[in-house]
């Protein structure tokens, strides 16, 4: 008989507010195997890590079902420092790093060999001198054991990105009880030697013993490296494969496949609008938001058009309006309609008619403390002089609460917006009527480009449609073009007439919103 | 662990103790007094005693005091047990006559009167040995405005 | 019937804490004292006109907290630079021989040049350093008041009723207003009913820079200021130059200290050179903290209330505790209730610096 | 790489340098000898060295210049004044005093760190402000609750009117007894070498904690709060504690500090004090968030000697003393105002820096590509 699996995870299920992230999940992972964690975003895959990590936001959303067995032993982590001690070691991909503390300093971070001193016992234990040398051999051993050499004595500040990883790494190598090993996309910011110096490593580990679960969008690099690759999708295992037996495009169907039957939308399925003119012409864009980089890109976007940009997350698809609207720092050239607008300063693009919702709504998108109708009328009333009263001419412009206040109340009754009155503070609104409070603000500017960003994160089904609608309506009756980044790909789908796939920084294709899912899939992974 | 912890508990009561001890210590061999030293007749004592005509007193061996017949001098001194050299000239170009004194004094007084005649002449502690009571002066006895503003004393520095 | 009762309940519930424990208490201090006052033989008419008195010096530099909040500077620890300008106008308005009432007005008219430069500097500076404006506000304050300490013994002043009699040369201390603007607001329509006096022109030059904030808050321009405190971010993406907006903030932040100082002088009668700018900035700060402002949310009522709670708790406590039990501990509370309202509002969650 | 290496070293040494050049110009303007001038500033390292010291603890747990080290001075006085009511002097007296003062300065320690756990992001001005708010309560205790409440006996101590301490209260009893301890005098320089010693031994302390599990986490929080408490190091209690450790050195510094001067200012000795080993210890190169014993005894070497020299320098220039007294006020001022400034536009600076270099790296890859 075979040995118990080192790692079970049995029927998961986890739900946030009745919003069904993730059913049924199976895995198991045996001793010194690799898995390949993929799929798109949202799928679920971060989710289920959390979980598995005892991540403090499962429990304060409401726990989640099933069982996790370690051992053949059910284990419920409560905080992550549970499930650290029982063997798990997780790679975020974000860094926790100290940046002024030398490598071996935060590999050992709070967990540093000590010697005892005299007043340890007066105090607490806390009194007792670090024992450098210990923790410089410690270190140095799990440097040896991931086999890419670092230098232990170097500041984390001083240190290329890769070597922040490989640093964070060997944390969790030198924890003594590890015996599964989460990295969640560690290649993402990594070169190429340094990515194959990785996987190697990856491989050394899996002699030792060591589980490894690797999420990584390079399907490739899980085909070197994975024993089995496991596919997830909306929140459900739909594939498990050795990965000797599979393929980049099967995987690649399998993560964007969806039934087409099921989705009684039509699509546009055909390049329909090439007569019509170009009227905002992107060239050469870059735009340095921080894991949102957006690398050389060329773009035309026509007139009367919706048009879709998707892509994974962080491959810069966020990036390309936040640029183009001066939001965040950027160059290259940008004309609308024959006339350049400056890059760095929105208040040129909104001058040329353009508006934007952005995609971080409590930080960017609203005034949370202020009333319904300061943030519907904010930007009209700044940029267009509207909802004024001009007195000694024009010397004095006072704010006109009243023609506030009326279309407030239209866009309200129009979006459907769920509110006590216009005189509400946007903080107390749910979700998705905060994103109706964004799409009535750039409404209210009557603008010729709308740009929208993730429209409908995080809020409910029946706002999602309302939103959608509500930007199809837009585009129809007046006639607005409308940039739309998302990275739900089927809601791309429904709504545009193009879409426009980014990864790597750049645009690697522009295709009719109708064309096979497979196609889509092929871009998105292209340049990761 | 538990154990650890007992200890940590036993090692903190101990370290309280010494502290306490230490400043119990402090307060007594801190104590400071101010000893005046009178060269002259003794009051309300009954006896006759000879005034010297000049006495010199050595503190630490230093000389505080040169009293001529009817002075007073006086020396400030940490601790109860006071040692105090005296050189006693009896009479005008008399020898001095070199006399180590060492006194037990009370703690609780501030200011004390040591008569030295008295004490020369062997008389009991009550004779010899009162309490000085501290007057304070008219000027210091006028009140003095506190000022307390908050920001006082940003702007006027004397280090 | 009992259900109305829990809503009206709730009501004063949500209402008293709308308004804060802290000031709750304040206020319920002041009105002790109130009630106290005839009771333990202090007049309570002369008390009242004390405090309306006092609110008219201090109003001014109260409200001058209103606009840099406004703009997500927080509280403006660096008003004695306004102050200075301030007393720039009023020295050298002096100096040109000017008498009466008019030298008030040529004081702030001289004043203006001043604040709005020193302002200019200051918003520059503090558009450098977002994020850090409180701590190097006061230090810069700190520095601009013991700078101006050279300069008013260096500069060419002449005018025999300020220079030190003896060496000729060097501002004094302070300067009697006699003769000048002393009381030049306060006289004004001045209402006398018996114990109880009014100074309406004060009160009515409050009202109308109080009016005028109220009016630029109204504006496209004011709403803007609110925007930029309130979500920068918020602010740049719909088009506005924050670091302008911020700039406009402290300039008119400046000039309302310049102008707050000489009402203050008006009705003090004298003017306080070299340390005196160093003890206005504090008590305008908590003044305004009392009267319910936060460190990124202000109004004028705010201004009004924390003024006359303020002065009214400096101004009552002595008499009604000299009176009571002959122990004057009013310095002592005053500095434990300004300060302390302080600390309360830079330690509460919600409003953190975003 | 090296260019800009000295480029740095050249903007952080620019406080000292510049306090270098000052006192060159004024020292030989004030036609002070260079015997006195030594003698002030061996005296004046006795004297500050341990209260500045005591700055150092919250800096490394990045909570900044702690200005509330006041309440620790508030802490030495009280112990002084009871001392000095039981008249117990001397060295002993100072030690009692030590022994008083620490409970108190821990208590209001924990308070402050309280308050700064409840204000993260502005650290330095709430300590500011709680130096304030402390000093109020201060003034509560010594001028009303000590005579009914808290015996004090002496009316040497006590206001005529029976309550309350008076504007000063003489330490003659304990002045300068730890300086004189051990007497040393170098070619007319009088050398407090017991003093020296306790300083030398807070270094020592202060090298050791440095190396202890909780220095090292101290620095860890002081970096970067979110990490540490991942890692599992408890954020808030190593913050509270940062702040108990800095308000008992200043107690016991403000002893010392004391006992040189020889008398208490009841009402304002403290209230300078902070901003004074402040204003020094950014003189000494110390930043914000960086600071060593090193930078606290040039800072005091360079601060005091300007403090000495500046006053009898403008006398001599301007024939007026109050100017030179002014100017080393506006200086103390001006050095922490630029002190602080350099602090957040770094902070500012380096967050743009990396945004630089990440759209270099895509020019110089669109270039490439």
């Amino acid at each position: 008989m075979e040995k118990a699996p080192l790692l079970e995870m049995r029927n998961i299920k986890k739900d946030f507010n009745g919003n069904q992230v993730l059913s049924d999940i199976n895995i198991t992972l045996r001793e010194g195997e690799v898995i390949g964690l993929c799929g798109e975003n949202g799928a679920g895959k971060s989710t289920l890590m959390k979980i598995l990590f005892g991540a403090d936001v499962i429990r304060e959303t409401g726990g989640y079902g099933g069982d996790i067995l370690i051992n053949n032993e059910k284990v419920s982590f409560q905080s992550p420092f549970d499930a650290i001690a029982a063997g798990i070691g997780m790679v975020h991909q974000e860094f926790s790093l100290i940046p002024g503390f030398k490598a071996t300093e935060n590999i050992l971070l709070n967990r540093e060999s000590k010697k005892k001193s005299i007043l340890s016992d007066l105090f607490s234990d806390r009194l007792d001198t670090l024992d450098r040398n210990e923790m410089n051999r410690i270190a140095q051993e799990a440097i040896q054991q991931m086999g890419v050499n670092i230098d232990k004595d170097m500041v984390i500040n001083d240190m290329p990105v890769g070597h922040k990883q490989f640093t964070e790494i060997a944390r969790e190598l030198s924890k003594k009880q590890l015996k599964i090993l989460i990295l969640d996309e560690p290649t993402a910011v990594l070169t190429e030697k340094e990515a194959e110096a990785l996987l190697d490593s990856i491989r050394g580990m899996s002699k030792r013993g060591i589980a490894v679960i690797f999420i990584t969008h390079r399907l490739g690099e899980i085909l070197s490296v994975c024993d089995r690759v496991v596919t997830m999708r909306d929140g459900y295992v739909v594939n498990e494969t050795p990965a000797s037996e599979t393929s980049i495009p099967e995987i690649t169907s399998w993560m964007v496949g969806r039934d087409v039957a099921d989705t009684g939308s039509s699509y546009v399925t055909e390049d329909i609008g090439k007569d019509k003119r170009t009227i905002l012409s992107i060239k050469k864009l870059w735009v340095d938001m921080p894991g949102e980089t957006v690398r050389n890109v060329n773009l035309d976007v026509r007139e009367g058009e919706i048009l879709g940009i998707g892509g994974l997350a962080g491959q810069g698809k966020l990036g390309i309006p936040k640029g183009i609207m001066g939001l965040c720092n950027a160059g290259g050239e940008i004309n609308f309609d024959g006339q350049d607008i400056p890059l760095n300063d929105p208040r040129k693009c909104l001058d040329a008619s353009f508006a934007f919702v952005a995609e971080d709504r409590r930080n960017v998108g609203l005034l949370l403390d202020e009333s319904l109708e300061w943030n519907v009328s904010f930007p009209a009333m700044q940029v267009q002089d509207k909802y004024l009263k001009k007195y000694f001419g024009g010397l004095i412009k006072w704010r006109d609460d009243e023609a506030i206040k009326k279309v407030t109340a239209k866009y309200i009754d129009e979006l459907k917006v769920k509110c006590t009155s216009t005189k509400q503070k946007a903080r107390e609104l749910s979700g998705g009527n905060q994103q109706k409070i964004c799409l009535a603000k750039a409404f209210a500017l009557n603008p010729k480009l709308l740009f929208v960003s993730e429209p409908t994160r995080g809020i409910d089904v029946g706002a999602k449609a309302l939103v959608l609608d509500a930007l199809k309506k837009l585009n129809k009756e007046q006639g607005v073009t409308i940039v739309m980044v998302s990275s739900e790909l089927e809601e791309l789908r429904q709504t545009c007439d193009r879409i426009a796939i980014v990864s790597g920084g750049k645009v690697s294709g522009i295709l009719p919103a109708g064309e096979k899912l497979e196609k889509f899939g092929e871009l998105m992974l292209m340049n990761c | 662990m538990d154990k650890s912890k007992k200890r940590r508990l036993i090692y903190r009561i101990a370290a309280f103790v010494v502290i306490l001890l230490i400043a119990a210590a402090m307060f007594i061999i801190g104590r400071g007094h101010t000893v005046y030293f009178d060269n002259k007749m003794p009051e309300n004592v009954g006896t006759e005693v000879s005034v010297p005509y000049k006495i010199e007193v050595i503190v630490a061996d230093k000389t505080v005091a040169k009293l001529k017949s009817g002075e007073r001098g006086m020396a400030d001194t940490m601790g109860q047990n006071f040692k105090m050299q005296l050189l006693v000239t009896k009479e005008k170009g008399g020898d001095a006559a070199r006399l180590q004194v060492g006194l037990k004094l009370p703690y609780n007084m501030d200011g004390i009167i040591i008569n030295l005649p008295a004490l020369l002449a062997g008389l009991d502690e009550n004779a010899y040995l009162s309490e000085f009571v501290y007057v304070p002066s008219a000027e210091e006895m006028k009140e003095e405005e506190v000022v307390t503003d908050d920001t006082d004393g940003q702007m006027n520095f004397e280090g | 019937m009992n259900e109305q009762k829990l809503t009206l309940k709730d009501l004063i519930k949500s209402k008293a804490q709308e308004f804060g424990l802290p000031r709750l208490i304040i206020t319920g201090f002041l009105l002790l004292l109130l009630v106290l006052s005839p009771i333990v033989g202090a007049d309570l008419p002369t008390q009242i006109s004390n405090i309306i008195n006092r609110f008219s010096w201090n109003g001014i530099l109260v409200l001058a907290m209103v606009p840099m909040i406004h703009s997500g500077c927080g509280l403006n620890f660096g008003l004695p630079l306004g102050i200075i300008s301030g007393l720039l106008g009023a020295t050298l308005s002096i100096e040109f021989g000017f008498e009466g009432p008019v030298s008030f007005i040529m004081a702030a008219l001289l004043a203006t040049p001043f604040a709005l430069v020193l302002g200019s500097v200051y918003g520059w500076l503090l558009n450098k350093i977002k994020g850090g404006e409180m701590m190097i506000a006061t230090y810069v304050g700190f520095s601009s008041v013991s700078m101006m300490c050279m300069m008013w013994l260096l500069l060419p002043y002449h005018s025999p009723n300020m220079v030190w009699g003896m060496a000729g040369k060097g501002l004094r201390t302070t300067i009697s207003l006699e003769g000048y603007y002393t009381q030049a607001l306060a006289s004004f329509l001045q209402i006398n009913i018996g114990n109880l006096t009014i100074p309406t022109g004060a009160l009515l030059f409050f009202a109308l820079l109080a009016f005028g904030m109220w009016a630029f808050l109204h504006t496209k321009t004011g709403t803007a200021m609110t925007a930029v405190g309130s979500n920068p971010d918020f602010a740049r993406s719909a088009g506005i130059n924050v670091d302008k907006i911020r700039m406009i903030s402290v300039v008119m932040s400046t000039w309302l200290a310049a102008i707050g100082i000489l009402v203050y002088e008006q009705g003090f009668g004298f003017v306080q050179l070299y340390m005196a700018p160093f003890y206005m900035a504090l008590p305008a700060v908590s003044a305004i903290l009392i009267g319910g402002a936060t460190v990124n949310k202000a109004s004028i009522m705010n201004v009004v209330i924390g003024t006359i709670l303020f002065q009214g708790i400096v101004t009552m406590t002595p008499t009604v505790m000299n009176n009571m039990i002959h122990l004057d501990m009013s310095e002592v509370i005053r500095i434990i209730v300004s300060n302390g309202m302080i600390l309360y509002a830079l330690t509460r969650k919600t409003e953190g610096t975003r | 790489m090296k260019n800009k290496s000295i480029g740095d070293y050249l903007r952080r040494f620019s406080v000292p340098l510049m306090f270098v050049i000052i006192c060159l110009i004024c020292a030989p303007i004030s036609g002070l000898s260079p015997n006195y001038l030594i003698n002030e500033i061996v005296t004046r390292i006795g004297r500050n060295a341990f209260l500045i010291l005591s700055l150092l603890i919250p800096i490394m747990a990045g909570m900044g210049l702690n200005f509330s080290m006041t309440l620790g001075a508030m802490a030495g006085e009280i112990g002084l004044i009871l001392v000095s009511d039981w008249q117990i002097v001397g060295i002993p007296g100072m030690i009692l005093a030590m022994i008083v003062s620490i409970p108190i300065s821990t208590l209001l320690g924990l308070f402050c760190g309280k308050v700064l756990n409840m204000a993260k992001g502005r650290e330095m001005i709430t300590s500011y402000i709680i130096s304030f708010f402390i000093n109020g309560i201060y003034q509560l205790v010594v001028l009303y609750l000590m005579g009914p409440v808290i015996p004090i006996v002496h009316s040497t101590i006590k206001l005529p009117r029976g309550y309350g301490i008076r504007n000063t209260v003489s330490l003659l009893s304990m002045r300068q007894h730890l300086d004189n301890l051990i007497p040393l005098n170098i070619m007319g320089v009088k050398i407090p070498v017991a003093t020296f010693i306790v300083i030398f031994l807070l270094c020592l302390v202060i090298i050791w904690f440095r190396k202890t599990k909780l220095g090292q986490d101290m620095r860890a929080v002081g970096q970067d709060m979110d990490v540490s408490r991942d890692a599992g190091i408890d954020v808030e209690r190593t913050r509270i504690i940062s702040m108990i450790l800095s308000t008992v050195f200043a107690g016991i510094g403000m002893i010392i500090y004391l006992q040189n001067m020889g008398n208490i200012a009841t009402y304002s000795s403290h209230s300078q004090i902070g901003m004074f080993c402040i204003a020094a210890l950014l003189v000494g190169g110390a930043s914000v968030d960086k600071a060593s014993i090193g930078n606290v005894f040039l800072g005091i070497i360079l601060f005091h000697t300007m403090f000495i020299v500046a006053p009898k320098a403008g006398t001599v220039i301007t024939g007026d003393s109050m100017i030179g007294e002014y100017f080393r006020v506006f200086v103390s001022y001006a050095v922490i105002t630029v002190a602080l400034i350099m602090y957040e536009t770094n902070k500012r600076k380096n967050k743009s820096k990396a945004g630089m270099q990440l759209a270099l790296d895509q020019e110089q890859e669109e270039a490439n590509g």
